[in-house]
């Protein structure tokens, strides 16, 4: 029994006049200590599965169907109590953008040791102790100063340190960041990943890491899936999937990257773009921009095929050409 | 044609038909102003006509009520013996009149102002912003009253009383003109740092045309929602200074003028001359008001979460 | 006064809702009571704090107009009566006291605001 | 590219600029920032010459300034030999038709209320009035076709149309006065990578076709690599490193450009391995003395928090930096 299992979720916006449907059905599973990465562009729905794990979807989004068995319970059927006693404690959450995570008005101390208050009944001396020992594990100067000062005196990659510090506070079993570092600059963007990288594994952790950015996912997770408009297309083993993609839009996505393309070529581009929530197109999503759909791309919906180690939802996986392996260029 | 068609099938309209507070309060406001213009033709007396007013049918009482009351007036008469319902047609009227007038000289003065200060900045930004912030602190009511009352003292009461529409519509625009400035001003620094204005910049267009072309159509939906609320507030204005003496003269009274004249006789047994001004003055604010408020939740970009 | 001010804190509070560290409160769990009032509320103080600031200089304008209609002698009622019989030194005297007034009261809301709202420093003020 | 004689088109002489420090009567004085340090470059015509580095750095303010829309405090810019920043927006019509910008966020680069059409006719209604409505309207479909935009798009507003579809549409407004340069502030990196290679692909379209240079403000390395054939790398509104792209990737000096080609992730499963710099990233409001990346530079001596290093040539590249002159690095 893996630690969290999402079997066949699906998530629905009821927006009056038409009801959205964000998630079509998405299906994954997390071993405890293990990295997933999901990745995807705006609008496939990866940050969706992300917030309704923790049943954190913005009104009037739902969940309409499936389940999210975490420890053996479905979390998707909890009450609001009991839901509550595992987000940020059991399973905890690191947003996009640092500058908005932390509340601008309340100091870091303050932020910290209530996560802790909330979750265990410890004094405030002791709750004080635990987090500066966090901001110290993530590296932060004169944790002790750090306490009352403002998230406005802190530099963007100082202040997703803390919000890392905070998800670590209650050791949860799970953390799923949102697209972390996609604020931040390059160098402090490989600093952000280094940590959590060591931190995930020294504590045994489990990471859910969301982001647009391949390279990073090659770089930090074991697993990934690749999304596109609210389905999984390709999934497995990370670096399987890096060297050998077999799904026809993930291999777009490795191709559009500049670093595999000659100096002043053209990119091999993906045409067309992603397509809106309410006009997804009938049988597999991705046929109006694939270069090898058919007739039968165009009808029915294509299943995840393939072994487990690396699957793939497209039925003309063995008909596409060999994939020349990434930096075969340098 | 389309653009009619699509403004027709489009969200606003779907949220209006849906929305029960602003079906009624707009049909409210239309009956009422329409009732406002037609006065000389629905009213059944004209209460300008001194010839028709004869001061033996001061307070009379409205039909229904069991004091002596005279069919020829629904809802009795007024001290001078004009019929109320033709009066208070005819109040609502000029009520309305200086309620607008005031707004479109506010919104004229404050938006140019808005516009400049908030595009240029700098001094001139900072000039009028603390002009403003006087103003505001002294309240716009403040402001009326002293401007009324000096110019009452020296020009004395009967030039004043032909003046009366011109004066007021006056003093309540240039009083409230700050809600229109700072409104504009915010969203001209909002969209002053958006890329289309240093879009416009690059390609060499002069100031005065990005204000007009570019910035100025994107700050109307702000503008638009509190145009309502300040007729709304005009109108109040309008019916506090009446009621301080300093509004319109007796002879042509807006509602809030009728009201105050009736105030001495409410407890004299005369109810209604107070009264039933007030309840029309204060049907015409809540209309206005609620369909203010929801054109704000309508076209607030930020609340509005398709 | 009041109506007004229900109306901002709860146009107010529906944008803040929304925010990251809205969400951010949510997921780590905490109890509803806490997120509503220490993280949304204190956000909502701040434009309720500047807003009220204004509204005092209204308030003490519709004290003339209260204190007329109630016959009540209070200052409003003074600077009406001087109006009436222009009695310029009173009118005089009468904006200059209402002017003292708004510049403690502002300077009192400016204080406020910096206390509930810590990016702001006051020019001059060590961090 | 193509190889033109070197004439250099824009040149960037000593730019400093400043802003806030004001202490105005009515405004509050806010804090001196010191947003470009004497900044000297010169982009030759044809180039596609990239200016790299990260947030705070000053490469958008010098983007802007460049094009004219905040003028430096101090030093020159030359358009062809002759100075254009300190010129009205009369003078500087002239040039306005010869050099034109793409914005960074597609969602607000498009007026919400102009149509398409509108949008794109504005700037020949301001640059050519004699021009007629047919020749303008002729014009604009010639544009948007040779772009790859679909003219069904004219009478359509910005909010019908996706991030890559927008910024398409910028890119057809900056092409209507045939400009010669231009310059783009991060022009994709609002966009999905599958829509990057899209835009960047018309961008490089529209070089070989029109013989455009372009001045490209990004701080994603690997799209420099591509598309870029010269390369400046700027630090707290310094440059520190400027080269041929070939070099800096294969030979970068300086080591702060080091650190930054360090932290690009790759994709071959290396893991992270990046050079670690020590200390906090400094602002540019309390600039180090000296040179200003000596607060996080494993190589820094006294020399080099006291002197402020010059662009020097160093074999592979030009590089400011002591260490790199001395030999030490």
């Amino acid at each position: 029994m893996a630690l969290l299992e999402v079997k066949d979720l699906q998530v629905e916006f009821p927006l009056g006049r038409k009801t959205l449907k964000a998630l079509h059905g998405v299906s994954f599973s997390l071993e405890k200590g293990e990295r997933l990465g999901i990745v995807g562009e705006s609008g496939a729905g990866k940050s969706v599965a992300a917030f309704s794990i923790l049943n954190l979807l913005t009104r009037p989004g739902r969940i309409s169907a499936g389940e999210v068995r975490f420890e053996g319970r479905d979390l998707s059927k909890l009450s609001a109590d009991e839901m509550r006693q595992i987000r940020g404690n059991r399973i905890s959450m690191i947003f996009q953008d640092p500058m908005m995570t932390l509340n601008p008005v309340l100091t870091i101390g303050t932020q910290m040791i209530e996560c802790l208050k909330a979750h265990r009944d410890i004094s405030d001396k002791e709750a004080k102790e635990l987090a500066i020992a966090r901001l110290r594990d993530v590296m932060i100067p004169s944790p002790e100063k750090r306490m009352d000062s403002y998230p406005h005196e802190l530099s963007g990659g100082m202040r997703q340190r803390v919000v890392i510090a905070i998800a670590l506070l209650t050791d949860p079993s799970i953390i799923i960041a949102d697209e972390p570092t996609t604020a931040l600059d390059v160098t402090i963007q490989a600093e952000i990943m280094s940590l959590m990288l060591d931190l995930c594994k020294t504590n045994n952790v489990g990471l859910i890491l969301i982001t647009h950015d391949l390279a990073v996912v090659s770089q930090v997770t074991e697993k990934m899936i690749v999304m596109y408009a609210g389905r999984i297309v390709e999934q497995g083993e990370t670096q399987d999937i890096i060297n050998n993609p077999k799904h026809p839009y993930t291999r777009g996505l490795i191709k559009a990257l500049p670093q595999e393309n000659l100096p002043g070529a053209r990119l091999n581009q993906i045409r067309g773009s992603m397509p809106s929530l309410d006009a997804i197109p009938v049988g597999c999503a991705f046929n109006p921009r694939c270069d090898f759909a058919d007739e039968n791309c165009c009808k029915n919906l294509p299943e995840l095929a393939g072994p487990i180690a690396h699957q793939a939802a497209c039925t003309k996986i063995d008909t596409l050409p060999e994939f020349t392996a990434v930096g075969a260029r340098k | 044609m389309n653009k009619m068609a699509v403004f027709l099938g489009s969200d606003f309209v779907y949220r209006f038909k849906k929305d029960k507070v602003a079906l009624v309060s707009f049909s409210l406001v239309v009956t009422l102003i329409l009732a406002a213009l037609l006065a000389p033709v629905i009213a059944p007396h004209n209460p300008y006509d001194l010839t028709t007013i004869d001061i033996m049918d001061s307070e009379l009482a409205p039909i229904w009520t069991d004091g002596d009351t005279d069919e020829r007036f629904l809802l009795g008469t007024d001290p001078q013996g004009r019929d109320l319902l033709s009066t208070i047609l005819y109040g609502m009227r000029i009520s309305l009149v200086i309620g607008i007038f005031a707004v479109m000289l506010q919104a004229f003065l404050g938006v140019t102002i808005g516009l400049l200060s908030g595009y240029i900045g700098g001094r001139v930004d900072a000039f009028f912003m603390r002009l403003a912030d006087i103003q505001l602190s002294l309240s716009t009511l403040m402001v009326a009253i002293i401007t009324l009352a000096v110019f009452q003292a020296a020009f004395g009461a009967e030039l004043y009383s032909e003046l009366a529409i011109f004066m007021l519509v006056l003093v309540i625009g240039i009083a409230e003109w700050p809600q229109y400035a700072r409104t504009v001003r915010a969203s001209v620094l909002a969209e002053k740092h958006k890329e289309y204005v240093d879009a416009a910049r690059v390609i060499g267009m002069a100031p005065k045309r990005i204000m007009l072309r570019h910035i100025l159509p994107n700050t109307l939906s702000p503008i638009l929602v509190i145009s309502t609320i300040q007729v709304a507030n005009a109108i109040i204005s309008e019916a506090a200074l009446s009621f301080l003496g300093l509004g319109m003269p007796v002879n042509k009274p807006s509602l809030g003028s009728l009201i105050s004249s009736g105030f001495e006789f409410i407890f004299s047994g005369s109810w209604w001359i107070t009264v039933i001004p007030s309840i029309v003055l204060i049907m015409l604010i809540l209309s206005i008001n609620l369909l203010g408020d929801w054109l704000r939740d309508v076209l607030n970009p930020k609340l509005y979460k398709d | 006064m009041m109506p007004l001010f229900i109306r901002l804190i709860r146009s107010e509070m529906m944008e803040i809702l929304q925010m990251d560290y809205v969400r951010f409160a949510w997921a780590k769990g905490l109890n509803p009571a806490r997120v509503y009032f220490l993280h949304a509320f204190k956000n909502t103080l701040l434009p309720v704090v500047t807003v009220g600031g204004v509204q005092v200089g209204t308030m003490l304008a519709y004290t003339i107009l209260t204190e007329s209609v109630f016959q009540w002698p209070g200052m409003g009622f003074l600077f009406l009566e001087a109006v009436n019989r222009v009695d310029t030194p009173l009118i005089i005297a009468y904006i200059i006291v209402v002017g003292l007034i708004f510049v403690v009261t502002n300077t009192i809301v400016d204080l406020i605001y910096t206390w509930v709202n810590p990016t702001v420093k006051l020019v001059g003020q060590k961090s | 590219m193509s190889e033109l004689a070197h004439s250099p088109l824009v040149e960037i002489e000593n730019v400093e600029q400043r802003f806030g420090g004001s202490s105005g009567f009515l405004s509050p004085s806010q804090p001196l920032v010191k947003a470009l340090n004497s900044v000297s470059l010169t982009i030759n015509k044809g180039d596609s010459f990239c200016l790299v580095g990260e947030s705070g750095c000053g490469k958008s303010t010098l983007a802007r300034a460049v094009i004219g829309l905040n003028p430096p405090t101090a030093g020159h810019i030359k358009y062809q030999g002759n100075r254009i920043d300190n010129l009205s927006t009369r003078e500087r019509q002239p040039y306005t038709r010869k050099m034109q910008m793409v914005f960074q966020n597609p969602y607000a680069s498009l007026n919400p209320r102009m149509t398409v059409a509108q949008t794109l006719q504005e700037p020949l209604q301001i640059h050519f009035p004699t021009m007629s409505r047919a020749e303008i309207e002729a014009k604009v479909e010639e544009v948007m076709l040779s772009v790859g935009n679909d003219p069904s798009w004219l009478e359509r507003y910005p909010h019908e149309f996706s991030g890559g579809q927008r910024q398409r549409i910028s890119i057809a407004r900056a092409l209507m006065l045939d400009p010669e340069f231009i310059v783009a502030d991060e022009p994709i990196s609002a966009l999905d990578v599958s829509i990057q290679a899209q835009v960047l692909n018309v961008m490089m379209e529209a070089q070989e076709s029109r013989n455009l240079t372009y001045l490209f403000i990004t701080h994603d390395l690997s799209v420099v690599e591509h598309f870029g054939n010269r390369v400046a790398v700027m630090y707290l509104g310094t440059v520190c490193e400027l080269a041929d792209t070939k070099n800096l990737f294969a030979t970068p000096r300086h080591p702060y450009t080091q650190a930054l080609l360090s932290a690009v992730p790759k994709m071959d499963g290396s893991g992270v391995n990046h050079v670690k710099m020590s200390g906090e990233v400094p602002t540019a409001m309390d600039l180090p003395s000296g040179c200003v990346f000596h607060t996080r530079c494993p190589y820094a001596n006294d020399r080099c928090k006291r002197e402020i290093p010059k662009l020097k040539d160093n074999g592979d590249t030009q590089t400011a930096c002591f260490a790199v002159e001395e030999g030490r690095l």
